[in-house]
Formats: C-alpha cells, structure tokens, sequence
C-alpha cells in the first residue's frame, strides 16, 4: 500500500483532536473531585480523570513535537484560545448530575475505545505507542461507565429518568464524533488515523448491548451539532479554559 | 474485671487488640471517635485541595494533585472501614458529620487562596499529619493500625510532594517567592495547632497512652514537627513567621512563640473562615448523591434476588 | 487642623478598597442578568451591577492616578491576581439563591451609603466628587435592598427562611467592613477617608430598623472572619477573577 | 359583519386599534402570538450576550454589554405589556414559552463562542431586528406600535454598538480580526434567516398585511438588510461569507446565495446548537425564582389587607 503524504500541519491538527478530547474531558471530571455521590465513585471519576490527564499529556507533547515549534503540551493546553480546541462537543458538555456526567462517560469512551483500539496499529510510532497504553485504560472506564448504566437504568424510577434525560442531552452530540472529514480522510489514507465512520458500527452494537442490560430504550437520535472539530464549540468550553488557563495566563513564563 | 485486666496487659504487651476480641466500652468508643474524626479530616481534607484541581498551573502539577486527593479520599475509606470493625455504620458516621457532632481537623476550615497553598498544605499539613500518624502505626487497635500503614506511606509521599512545589516557587520568580512566603505564613500556625492543645490542657491524653491509642503527647510531636520543618524552610530561604523562634542548644530543640488558642478553640466551634463552605459542599454532594447511592442497593438487591431466582 | 501626610502607596491602597469593593460586587451581581426571579428583578440587579462598576472604573481610575505607573482601571481590574485586590470579603461571596443575595446587598450596600455620605466631604476632591455622585446610586441600592428584605422577611415562611440563611452566611463578614487598622487611620487623620468603625452606629441603626420592619431579629453575630483588606479572600475570589480576566489575560496589549 | 367592515376601514385608514376597541378573534390571536413570540425573542435574547457580560475584555465593554442586555429585559416587559392588553396574563405566556409551546428568534439558538459574536449580534442580530421592527412603529394595533417606537430607538443604538465593537477588532492585532471575521461567517446566514421563509412560502404574510400587523414581506425586508449590511461589512473589511453575493446594477440591489431553508426549520423545531441550554437557563430562572414571586405576592397582599385595616 503507498502511503499517502500527510502535511505536518494535518499530524498535528489530528494530534490535537486526540489530546483536547482527553484533555477537555479530564478537566470536567476533575470537577467531580470531593463532590462524588460517594467516595468509591469519587476515587473512580478521579482516576479516569488521571489517565485521561495522562493520556492529553501525551498526545498534546506528540502535536507539540509534530507542529514543531517549540511548544509542549502545558504550552498547548494553557496557552490556546477556544477557537483553536479541537476537542468534540460531547467532552466539553457540563457535568450535570451523575446520571449526565455517567451518559457522557459511557458514549465518549464507546467512541474512543473504538478509536484506541485501531490506533494502536498506527503507522505513526507515537500514536500507537501512546494508545497501546491509553486502550487498557479506556477499557477500564468504558466497563466503569457501562456498569453504572445498567445500575442507574436498572436502579430505581428516579435513576433510571436521570439517566435517560443525561442521555438526551447528550444525544445530539453523538453524530459528531464519527463524522469523516478531510483531515480524517487524509490521516487514514495515511494509516496514522482511522476515518470515524468505521468505527460507528461497534459504537451501535456496545450501545445496544448494554441498553438492553439497562432494560433502556435508544431513541432516534436528534440532528447531529457538529462543529468542535473546527473550533466552533459550545458556550461551555470558554467558562472551563478561563479557570483552567487562569494561573499559567496570570503569571506568563513562570515554571511551576 | 478479669476481662479488663487481660485486656490491659495485652495493650501493655504491645499486643493487637482484633474486633472480636473483648474490649471496655470506654476504649470502644474512644477509637471509634478517634477514627471516624480522622476519616472525616480526609474526607473534607479533599476540599482546599480539590479548590485548585481546575486551576493547577501544568498538566503534571494537575495530575499530581489529582493523584494525592484521590489519595485522601482512599484515606478516607480505609478508616471508615477501620471504623466498621468497631460495629458503627458508615453513613451513621457521615451523618455525625453533617450534623456537626463530629469533628474533623481544625486546619481544613482555612481557605487556599493561591497555588502556593497547595505546596504548604502538602508540606506542613501533611507532615504534620505523619507526625501524628506515625506512632500510630503501632497503636492498639489491629485494623486502626493497618490502616495507618498504608496511610503513612502515601503521606510521606505527598509531604515530599508538597515541599517541591515550594522549592519550586522559591526558585521562581518574585512573584511565586512571595506566594510561597504568603502561604508559609498563613498555614504555619493552623499546622502547629494540628496537634491539639497543650498537654497540661488535654485531659483525654494520659487514658489514652495507657490505651496506646495515642502513643505521644500532643506537644512531643509538635515540638518533632517544629524541628523537623525549620530546617527545611530555611534550606529554601523562607521565613518560618514566628519572632520567637530560636534554636535552644540546651534543650536540643527549636523554642517557638505562643500559640493562640482562643483561635484554635474558635475554629473547633465552627467558625473557620471557610467552615460553612466545607460542610456546605460535604452536605451538598452527599444530598445529591443519595438517588445514586439508593439506586445501587436497588440494584444490587434486584440482582440477588434474579441470582436466587436462577 | 493640621492635614497629615499619607504616602502615594496610602492613598492608592486605600482607593484599591473603594474601587475593589465595587468591582468585586459588580461582577457578581452581573452573573445575575437573564437569570433573576422576574424581569423587573432583571433589570433592578442590572442597574445596580452597572452603577456599581462605574464606580469601580472611576475609583480604580483615580486609585491608578494616585499610584503614578501608568495603569489605569482595566489595568488594575485585569492585571492584578487575587492577593493585590483590596475588597472586603464580604462582596466576594457566591450570589446563593435571591435571599442571599439580598441579605448581601442589603449589608453592603448599608455600609457603602454611611461611607459614601462621609466622603462626598472627602478632603481629596477626587475622592468628593466621585463620591457625591455615587451616595446617590448608593442610596438607591440600599433603598431596594431594604424593600426586598422587608417584602422577604414578612412574605412567605420560605421567603423568611430564606432570607435568614442568607443573613446567616453573612454576618461573620459584616465586622471586617469596620475594622480599622493602620491605613484607615491614616487616610481618616489625612480628612480624605473616614475611620470604618465610625458608620457602625449608622449601619446598626438602619440594620435594625429594617429588621423590625421585616419582622426579623438581629442574632448574636459571630466571630468576623476578616482579611480581604490585606488581600488574604475566601476561595471565591479567585474563581471569580479567572472568569472576569480571562479575555485580557488571554490577549496581553490588545485593546477592545 | 358591521363590525368587521368598521375595523377594516379603520386599519385601511391607518387608524390605530386599541384595547378597549372591537376586533376580530383572528386578529386578536395572531397578535398575541406575534407580541409575545417578540417578547419571548426578547428575554430568551438575553442569554447569548449575557454569557459574555462576566467575561467582557474592558470595564467599559462590560457596561455598555450590562446596560443592553438589561434593554432587552426591558424591551420584553413592554412587549408583555402589550400582549396582556389583549387580555392574556404574563404567567402564561411564559409558560407557554417554557412549554415549547411559543416561539421565539431561532437566531438566539446559536452560541456566542468568543468576544466577537458580542460585536456580531448587535451589527447584525439588532440590525434585522431594526429592520423588522421599524415598520412595526405603524402597526395597526396601537400598544404594540407604542411599544415599537421606545424599543426601535434603543436597537439603533445597540446596532451602532455592535458595529463598533467589530471596527475595534478589526483595528487589532490579527487574532483580533480572525475572530471577527469567524464571527460574522457563523452569525451572517442565521440573520438572515431571522426575516422569517421566504414569501412564496409565508402563508399568513398576506392577511397579517392587510390587518397591517406586518407591513412589507420577509424578502423585502431581508434585501433590505443585506443591501444596508454589506457596505459596512465592506467598510472594515469584513468578507460576507456568501459568493454568491454581487451587486446587481438592474435591481439596485445585491443578489446573494440560496439560504438552507433546511437548517432554518431544523432549529425552529428546537434543534438549534443550543436551544436546550436556553430552555433550561429560562425554566430554571422561572423555578427558582418562584418563591420570590410568591414572597413579593404574600407581602403585596398582606400590606394591602393592613391598609385596608387601619
């Protein structure tokens, strides 16, 4: 197979869409910490927190490297406005109760399980070094997020209606995370990426699988809000980087 | 009478007392204040901390301070758990909490203000907490002092912690020294009274060590922290703020000023600058978590009876 | 009488006080808008948020006169971290239900009237004019504060109970704005600011007053939590810096 | 049938209708949806911009933001004054409103991501609704026109507002400008669309014409505006996102691109990008603030009853 040439430009801009997911989702439940509905549930937000912190890490130094100008992943992370967040919608979406923020989790790491598990076997050494890695634990807090849906649906009335209405907030962002673009286009013809498409049908089967365990019913999906991808995100995304970048804008140059 | 007498010696012996074993009432409860109070200290103690989780000026500072809070709240747990064995329920716990029976440290009702308060809470909170827990490693209770094993060693790595990221700040620019300086004033007291009150003020203390629950006195560990952290301020060029303090060669220890305990007793009657914004939040979670907490058990009661039913 | 001397710093910390105070209460009354009881509540806690945030530009305007470094007010209000602002902590609490709300203004704005109306006599003319013209918004301010804690205090039991609580997250910040300390008494011995503890009697008065009104009673306050003056805040502030300096911070230099 | 033949001689006239006179169901009801669908327009507008009133970038940006948002609020009272003239309470039109029942401005289902889209929607948000508002002012109904007049002069001055921001941003550095110019590509085709379908596919326009509720159709309003818009856009160097805008010499007017009538539908069946979150920002101020409400009846009701006493 010819490899197809890939711009720097492209690579990281990938590398981008792969790190601001992580990093954008670890960030909101990093919000979770010392305020969980108990302290089991408190230790586990915290620890997908982590690896998802771990796993931005990563990918942003690996954007960093790829763009090749000097800048890291904290230079990443702390020094871009919104309009230049390549994360999806879904990841930027507030926390809500738990039924939303376990909504949120169980359809985010559907999607990226997917995505690790073909990125491993890309042609990029980084990417799929970094997602050997990152696959176990994505594994880890898809099986978290799908037990607690079955729980909460399977839970009481009340649980299971604040799980169903965390899903329908949710819903019309789930389009988004696998739709084909130019840029995933031109990194799967390069074998360094996967087109989000493919991965859709293994998103519909844990879907249904576990939403039958939930004895939960999937509602015909609302029309798709794209737009996170190009930087056109929701009005969440600003409030979360304005506390998140607060110390590093207020002391520019400053190591820590 | 027997049953105290063989119970005495076996504490005197250094021996574990084990939840089945036979213990006074007085040693029961006793513990299980000590437990739960200690507990509760890790629980809220996730919240100053928790504050600056959003805001922590890199990724590796985030996920450090993410680690160490989760770290807390695993604290947390062991000793609820510790608690368990003494035959009180988790949630009865919780609920002296919030009710404000129980008590928690005196130092998590101060606010953190800057980043710096993360490195000062690491460095003297926490090495204040080894103090005080180290002994206890040896205390007389079996499952209090497993716990604290585990406990201790997770602390001593947060008080590390801590301590560079003042080292950190005070080789970085005016800014961050001031910070660091900031924040060493405003935690030193609140650590020192981390201890509790006097000796000659703290009536439970001598039952106490005969129990071993404690192994020492609140102003021998004060005086081990005093010695400890004076030197480790001075090796990064900060200001213990404290015009009393001086090495005494007679004694072999630091002298330090006054405490001011009208301000400790005040903040153990719950007027700690942030003392309402910590049960607030504590009440809050809790509240609000209750649908989740009673799904669980539904659920899991819904699978028994499906796994009896097959 | 012999006018004392008061250094430059003196005189710009002391208009930090003033100005921060406003400031700081003005942002928080600003997240309000589009979210209040009613629209006329709307629009009632808009204006008080704008009058208090034209204060604050003249004050920090004048406060970065007397400090002579060229900065001006957005250059104080965006340029300085949470340990350089100078408001009473009292302003800095979270906005809580209306109740709460209320019982803060009603505070506040009780103290900034009795302050006010001593320093449109102000020595420093600055200091008079933009005080004569702000004793009149001021007025207005407390005149709707007190409407509103009678109209809650003698409504509902909820509404009473309500604003109790608010009351009662409160009162320990109601000393700190009648402390005096060194830079008061300096400011007070150079006839251009006034000594905080003399607008107490004025302050009880009215508290009192308006209570009976509203039916409610006045309880033993409890210990001040004190330190906003030194820049030593609650957890709150420096929440509410990120958001408010987000923008400026992000585009160092640029103008809007 | 008299009755009708004299309200349609008088609105042929121009005469004003007021409360008191006779008139048709029809007319009754297409005004108050019409007058509240406005008013809605006006509170739920609210939103968008007051997402960024904590964050404005200067202190005097952040009260002129203040002030306007705080216009809308007024604008809606007016307007709810209006409709409650044509005997319907303000209670239930907002429930209406929170039921999904009532409608209001698609365009507001639309974030406002950076500072730049404060600048677009007064340009180009208040600049349609001038355009639809300015006739307005000779409506038939006389308390809506009345209301007209005071809200089109403070709109004028919003507009002018908007446009400055976005001349400041242009006249800055070249983040600056991207996001202005970002701003108006995302915001230029969602005003248009605010002029309503186009008349081929308006089905009332022809009756609300000739009652003179509406006074000039949705295209001509909508050319209009692009034909007043695009010399300003042109001024500060702005690039209208159409490429098929081009100045048509024949018409005396700029021919543009096809709107996606689809989209325009999508978000008036409430799939706007964020009309869940302006549906929930609305339902949750309303909950909440019901026990002020209630407290400011309760009291209303008790001051009147001790009046009534004394």
């Amino acid at each position: 197979m010819t490899e197809a040439v890939l711009s720097t430009d492209q690579l990281t801009q990938y590398l981008l869409r792969l790190g601001d997911d992580s990093l954008v989702l670890g960030q909101r439940l990093s919000e979770w910490c010392g305020h969980a509905p108990s302290i089991e549930l408190d230790l586990s937000l915290a620890n997908v927190a982590l690896d998802l912190i771990g796993q931005a890490t990563l990918l942003l130094n690996a954007a960093g490297e790829a763009e090749g100008q000097g800048r890291d992943a904290d230079a990443l992370a702390f020094g871009r406005d919104v309009m230049s967040f390549r994360n999806c919608l879904l990841v930027e979406q507030p926390n809500g109760d738990f039924g939303q923020t376990i909504a949120r989790q169980f359809l985010f790491s559907s999607y990226q399980f997917a995505l690790f598990r073909h990125l491993t076997a890309s042609s990029n050494t980084a990417v799929a070094e970094i997602c050997a890695k990152a696959v176990k634990e994505t594994e880890y807090h898809l099986q978290l997020a799908s037990d607690w849906v079955v729980r909460l649906g399977d839970g009481t009335d009340e649980s299971r209606e604040r799980l169903v209405a965390g899903f329908d907030w949710h819903w019309r962002f789930v389009g988004e995370m696998f739709e084909d673009d130019a840029l995933s286009e031109a990194v799967a013809a390069a074998d360094i990426g996967v087109l989000p498409s493919t991965l859709k049908s293994e998103f519909d089967s844990r879907l249904e699988a576990v939403f039958n365990d939930a004895g939960l019913e999937i509602p015909e999906l609302p029309r798709s809000i794209t737009g996170g991808r190009e930087g056109h995100h929701s009005e969440h995304l600003g409030h979360l980087l304005a506390v998140m970048q607060h110390i590093p804008r207020t002391y520019p140059g400053a190591v820590w | 009478a027997a049953l105290v007498d063989a119970f005495e010696a076996r504490v005197a012996a250094d021996e574990f007392i084990e939840p089945k074993d036979w213990m006074p009432e007085a040693y029961r409860k006793t513990l299980i204040r000590q437990i739960s109070q200690h507990a509760h200290s890790e629980i809220v103690g996730m919240l100053p901390e928790g504050n600056w989780i959003t805001r922590a000026p890199s990724l590796r500072r985030k996920a450090v301070l993410l680690a160490k809070v989760q770290d807390e709240g695993g604290h947390g747990l062991y000793l609820y758990c510790a608690a368990e064995t003494l035959g009180v329920g988790r949630d009865e716990l919780i609920e002296d909490l919030h009710s404000g029976k129980a008590k928690y440290s005196t130092i998590f009702n101060y606010p953190t203000l800057t980043w710096a308060d993360i490195g000062a809470i690491g460095w003297l909170v926490d090495g204040a907490a080894i103090m005080n827990q180290v002994p206890l490693q040896r205390t007389s209770y079996g499952p209090y002092a497993r716990a604290m094993i585990r406990v201790c060693k997770e602390e001593s790595f947060h008080q590390r912690q801590g301590y560079e990221i003042m080292m950190a700040l005070m080789d970085g620019t005016e800014a961050q020294k001031a910070m660091a300086q900031d924040a060493l004033n405003r935690w030193w007291w609140p650590s020192l009274m981390m201890f509790g009150p006097p000796d000659d003020n703290s009536p439970n203390t001598a039952q106490s060590m005969r129990w071993r629950i404690k192994r020492e006195t609140n102003d021998q560990l004060r005086q081990r922290f005093v010695d400890a952290t004076v030197p480790q301020a001075e090796a990064i060029d900060l200001r213990v703020p404290d015009d009393a303090l001086a090495w005494n060669e007679e004694r072999g220890h630091y002298d330090f000023g006054e405490i001011d305990w009208e301000e400790f007793y005040s903040v153990i009657r719950g007027e700690g600058p942030v003392a309402r914004e910590r049960m607030q939040a504590r009440r809050k979670a809790w509240d609000e978590g209750a649908w989740v907490r009673d799904a669980a058990n539904a659920y899991a009661a819904k699978a028994a009876a499906r796994k009896e039913a097959a």
